[in-house]
């Protein structure tokens, strides 16, 4: 059995150790946020946060999520209120299909807390996920909006 | 064989009776290209009779407007006991055949 | 009017740029002038003929019809022809079935080939040389992503 | 004008807290009995107005668009307003209310926005003309304004107060709809309606289906194309945690298991016997020496335009200039991989999935189960990217013929990315010779094409096509915009057994890239500028010239450049829209291409939602420099050799360049916005690559002709 929490719920599975944390959240704990795109790590549509730090969840097996906090983009929101990326990500209206954007959110949350003001060079090594609908001008944008939003609790 | 009938094996006379066929052809339309794009000339069954005991019940003129491998269903008024023939020509000249007895009591 | 539809069809025309309602699209049918070629001229009477044919078909290879007609089928009063028409299909008779007092009932059922969506018309010649008509709108739902083909 | 930041702080301010819930498909309030007006339009008591929208929401943001056509003239509040899915079940039972569904060829706006603003101002004049009545007085007294009738002497009411009088009114027939000028609705830059869901991740695509007791399919496609299934024993997987069963299934196998993780897991582990049938031996040169041949063929080729005399006109010219392009194979890569969930069961079927047509999907959904129209239900989902992927209808066929194998037990079909990189219905590969005849002033006296190409209408329609030709493998060849007095247009269709279907744009997303490419070369030849010699060969009135000139005139076409950046020009008609770009560049001496800015201009006649359509400019930028810089599907032994993103590269955010939108609607009429913003930036980008390195490209992609990009 392996224990870990997701978006602050304590949860409990039995699944085989190498089974990726992905198909844990959505096959197995109906956690539908995170998307299946790839497979091999490339786009970026499974990011989750584990321990704050952003992680491919399709090749990071759900053994290394142990005993550890997952945030999925359901988690992002902190007590109803969205975090300044999801004002900004609203305001400067980012998504077009929508399929990355919760991978893009998390990304882009974990980069300003890293780095509160990045600099457009600090979001192009952050930010490699793949957008099909090529929404990467308004991410951009919006990142840079969200830095000047007042800090999250 | 390159039909299947559908019949009552008898009828009682005066009844009305379906009648069903599935005839086996590609009904080409001539628009198909094969692997080497060469078209498929076009050939659909352009004729098609059923006489019962010698005598026409149902004739149909048919095109590449009809699905490959035609389906036929019409009905005729069992009349006597005896023996239905469907036959048809396609573009290429070929001609079918095929026969089915019916009882009337 | 239905020139329109295949000056579209033939080259990406300006008026296949205007896309055309799905409305438009099947009032650009002429069903009324495809009936007057096979009649000479004179109109058909809409009434007694019963054309089914599904409203969607996934795709135009082989799709069931049932045609039939309202009529006693005697000697005195009977079908004598079933003619399928499409105004969309290279060959516009479809099929012509031959009838008469022998077949007890009218009614034929096959399955046809419809070249995209259109609309389909059948058209019965009675003992008594009237003409009577239905039409069935069929959408072969193959969607194109272009214009002109509705 | 509002600014999109304005209007969200409006809608904001006036609904209390950030506008979140726009779930879709949230049932009505409860207690309160909702009166449906007309198919598009549905009232509440409290007055809050349901608009309903037939079509598939794929990012493309018509489904905010399409309710603004609607909300204008039924004159409501936008801030009550809540979007809809149209049920297919409905339209089959009500035969056909909503029209068309397919979300296809940029056609949703421009082919209903005539019903559409009929539907709205019908419904207006419905709710105005029971409220006269209630009030006793004559109904053109009165009038209507955001959700709410006013009468002389101050009475009011609200939509929601007279809408159960309304419906019961007789529909009239004839509604006149306001002059443009009126609009406040439509050309403004509303928010998305979608988007609070996706930021919130409630957002549900096909693939998040969830049902209980439901299993998954992972399937194995034959890989060369048009093989069968010989053989596939269960046998060896058959103990594998969680592994039900393995399903031949004709040209698939499919593994069930009680999670998809677990069902491809065993796949790689079974041993599947395939017949890989005639097409084993096809490659990608095989490919290009039948469309070479096509090029030089007698027989199998039609003439697609005959204007003037060509052949003659150039035997007279002063300069000849010829070339080849080449595009290749292209796939659509939609980030949501293929996937069907469907649940067949007491002779009804329901189906999960995310496609382009609901309507389609049903159909099949009904022939593959084999029961009649009205017993089927199509689960409208949003759709992880489209692209015209979406359009055809397979992964239904599967998930549906998997479900009719498991009566009674929901199953998920779910392709994985090699699935869907493998099979898809791929861009055509197109080769197309060109030959032009200057006169001695460098003017084009005599143009001669001839496209070698396959027909996604014979192919993937099979429909007829009107004397051999197909519109698309021609586009903007036959409908080119020049004044050239002999041109002939040829085409020869070769359909080499690789299946291919619309991808975004489809033929206006290559042939306007060789078209705009040679015409640079004919400028070139003639020691023209470029720009200047499109706007001398551009009839005086074509809306070409008018975008062409915008475009130039907002990237300072005259202006000078920093040294060792070059420019280069392309303008085309697309889906009723015209479009023009200027690209500017430096190349350097190894190739590798830094591209300082796209300049994009659109006029497409009357702007629904301006911030929608410079989302969709930005977007067809990258979809098009991925395409055009990297793009290449290739094929080996009758399979397609490319798998994931490691070998089918797609832009990140660090790579995209500047792209400034010029919007420039001209109105009177109503061009589509999801695919022409491409069209005409691979002819910008290569003729730029000319002016910088003296270099034609004249065939796709950039990486496999010795360019990078920065």
């Amino acid at each position: 059995m392996i224990k870990l929490t997701v978006n602050g719920r304590p949860v409990e599975v039995d699944v085989e150790a190498e089974m990726p944390l992905l198909w844990v959240l959505r096959d197995v704990l109906d956690v539908k946020g995170p998307k299946f795109g790839c497979g091999i790590a490339q786009c970026g549509a499974c990011t989750v946060l584990v321990n704050g730090e952003p992680v491919r969840s399709c090749s990071y097996p759900v053994s290394a999520a142990a005993d550890k906090r997952v945030v999925t983009i359901e988690g992002l929101a902190q007590g109803g209120k969205p975090h300044p990326v999801q004002q900004a990500w609203i305001e400067h209206q980012v998504p077009q299909c929508g399929y990355c954007q919760g991978g893009q959110m998390l990304t882009a949350a974990a980069l300003l807390r890293r780095k509160p003001r990045p600099t457009d060079a600090d979001i192009d090594e952050a930010m490699t996920n793949i957008c099909r609908c090529g929404t990467y001008a308004r991410i951009r944008e919006a990142i840079h909006a969200a830095a000047k939003k007042p800090a999250k609790a | 064989m390159t039909a299947r009938v559908q019949l009552p094996k008898e009828a009682k006379r005066g009844e009305v009776i379906r009648v069903r066929i599935l005839i086996q052809h590609p009904m080409e339309t001539g628009f198909r290209l094969d692997t080497d794009m060469k078209k498929v000339p076009k050939n659909a069954i352009r004729s098609f009779v059923c006489t019962y005991n010698g005598v026409e019940i149902f004739r149909a003129e048919l095109s590449p407007g009809i699905a490959a491998n035609p389906f036929l269903q019409f009905s005729t008024v069992a009349e006597a006991s005896g023996e239905l023939e469907f036959s048809w020509v396609d573009d290429a000249g070929q001609r079918e055949a095929v026969r089915e007895s019916i009882r009337v009591a | 009017m239905n020139r329109r539809l295949f000056v579209a069809l033939l080259l990406g025309s300006p008026l296949a740029a205007r896309a055309q309602s799905r409305e438009e699209f099947f009032a650009s049918f002429d069903s009324e002038g495809l009936v007057k070629k096979v009649t000479g001229g004179v109109a058909a009477k809409h009434g007694r003929v019963r054309l089914v044919l599904p409203l969607l078909a996934d795709n135009g290879n082989s799709v069931e019809m049932k045609v039939s007609v309202d009529s006693p089928m005697s000697a005195a009063d009977h079908v004598m022809s079933l003619r399928l028409l499409s105004e969309r299909n290279p060959e516009r008779d479809m099929a012509v079935f031959h009838l008469g007092p022998r077949a007890g009932v009218a009614e034929v059922q096959s399955r046809v080939r419809l070249a995209g969506s259109q609309r389909v018309v059948a058209l019965a010649e009675m003992s008594d040389g009237s003409w009577w008509m239905d039409t069935a709108d069929v959408v072969v739902t193959l969607s194109a992503c272009i214009d002109g083909t509705g | 004008m509002t600014t999109r930041r304005d209007f969200l702080k409006v809608s904001a301010a006036t609904s209390g807290a950030l506008v979140l819930g726009f779930n879709t498909e949230k049932s009505l309030s409860q207690g309160a009995k909702p009166t449906e007006i007309n198919a598009w339009v549905v009232v509440e008591p409290n007055d809050r107005v349901i608009i309903r929208y037939a079509r598939s929401e794929m990012g493309q943001g018509s489904m905010t668009s399409a309710a603004q056509l609607v909300a204008e003239e039924l004159d409501c509040d936008w801030a009550k307003v809540r979007v809809e899915y149209a049920d297919t079940n409905a339209q089959v039972v009500r035969k056909r209310p909503w029209g068309d569904m397919a979300a296809v060829g940029s056609r949703t706006i421009r082919q209903s926005q005539q019903y559409l603003r009929q539907a709205g101002a019908t419904a207006r004049s419905m709710l105005v003309a029971a409220a006269a009545k209630g009030w006793g007085v004559p109904a053109d007294e009165c009038r209507a304004a955001s959700g709410v009738i006013y009468a002389p002497g101050g009475r009011k009411a609200t939509y929601g107060k007279v809408a159960a009088a309304a419906a019961k009114l007789e529909a009239p027939k004839e509604v006149k709809l306001k002059d443009p000028k009126e609009w406040r609705i439509i050309g403004k830059p509303i928010a998305r309606v979608d988007i609070p869901d996706t930021v919130m991740g409630r957002q549900r695509y096909g693939i998040d289906a969830q049902l209980p007791g439901m299993v998954y399919a992972a399937i194995a496609q034959c890989p060369v194309f048009g093989g069968k299934v010989k053989s596939a024993s269960g046998a060896k997987v058959a103990g594998r945690r969680g592994v039900i069963q393995v399903i031949p299934m004709g040209d698939f196998v499919a593994v069930i298991a009680d999670s998809w993780w677990r069902a491809k897991e065993a796949l790689r582990e079974l041993p599947i016997e395939w017949d890989f049938g005639a097409a084993a031996g096809v490659s990608s040169d095989s490919i290009e020496k039948l469309l070479r041949a096509g090029l030089d063929a007698q027989t199998e080729v039609v003439s697609a335009k005959k204007q003037g005399d060509a052949a003659q006109a150039m035997a007279g010219a002063a300069k000849v200039v010829e070339a080849e392009y080449f595009t290749p194979y292209l796939a659509h890569a939609t980030l949501e991989p293929q996937n069907c969930t469907a649940l067949f069961k007491d002779g009804r079927v329901d189906v999960w999935t995310s496609t382009q047509n609901a309507e389609a999907t049903h159909a099949v959904a009904a022939a593959v189960a084999g029961v009649p129209l009205e017993n089927v239900y199509v689960h409208r989902m949003q759709l992880g990217g489209g692209f015209g992927r979406r359009g055809a209808q397979d992964y239904t066929r599967q998930g549906v013929s998997l479900a009719k194998a498991m009566p009674g037990t929901p199953v998920k079909l779910l392709w994985s990315r090699e699935e869907d990189t493998q099979h898809d219905n791929y861009r055509p590969v197109s080769l197309v010779r060109f030959k032009a005849g200057l006169d001695a002033a460098g003017r084009p006296v005599a143009w001669q094409s001839r496209v070698a190409a396959p027909s996604i209408i014979a192919t993937l329609l099979k429909l007829p096509l009107k004397e051999g030709i197909d519109p698309q493998a021609v586009a903007s060849f036959a409908d080119q915009p020049y004044e050239i007095p002999n041109v002939t247009i040829e085409y020869a269709q070769r359909n080499p057994p690789v299946p291919v279907g619309f991808w975004r744009t489809v033929g206006h997303s290559q042939n306007p890239y060789m078209r705009e490419c040679f015409i640079d070369e004919l400028a070139h030849a003639a020691g023209k500028d470029p720009f200047e010699y499109r706007r001398s060969l551009l009839p005086a009135a074509s809306k070409e010239l008018s975008i062409m000139e915008a475009t130039a005139k907002a990237a300072g076409w005259d202006a000078p450049l920093p040294a060792g950046v070059f420019r280069g020009i392309a303008t085309t008609e697309a889906y009723g829209s015209y479009t023009a770009v200027v690209a500017e560049l430096a190349v350097s001496p190894v190739g590798v291409i830094d591209i300082k800015r796209l300049v994009l201009g659109i006029d497409c006649g009357y702007a629904v939602n301006p911030d929608n359509i410079v989302a969709q400019m930005q977007g067809s930028a990258v979809f098009m420099l991925t395409a055009m810089l990297w793009g290449d599907i290739t094929i080996k032994d009758g399979r397609v050799e490319q798998s994931n993103f490691h070998d089918y590269r797609m832009m990140r955010l660090r790579e995209m360049p500047k792209v400034e939108v010029v919007l420039a609607p001209t109105g009177g009429f109503w061009g589509g916005i999801g695919e022409p913003g491409q069209a005409s930036i691979a002819p910008a980008v290569c003729n730029a690559i000319f002016a910088a390195t003296g270099k034609r490209v004249r065939s796709l992609p950039l990486s496999k002709q010795g360019f990078e990009l920065a």
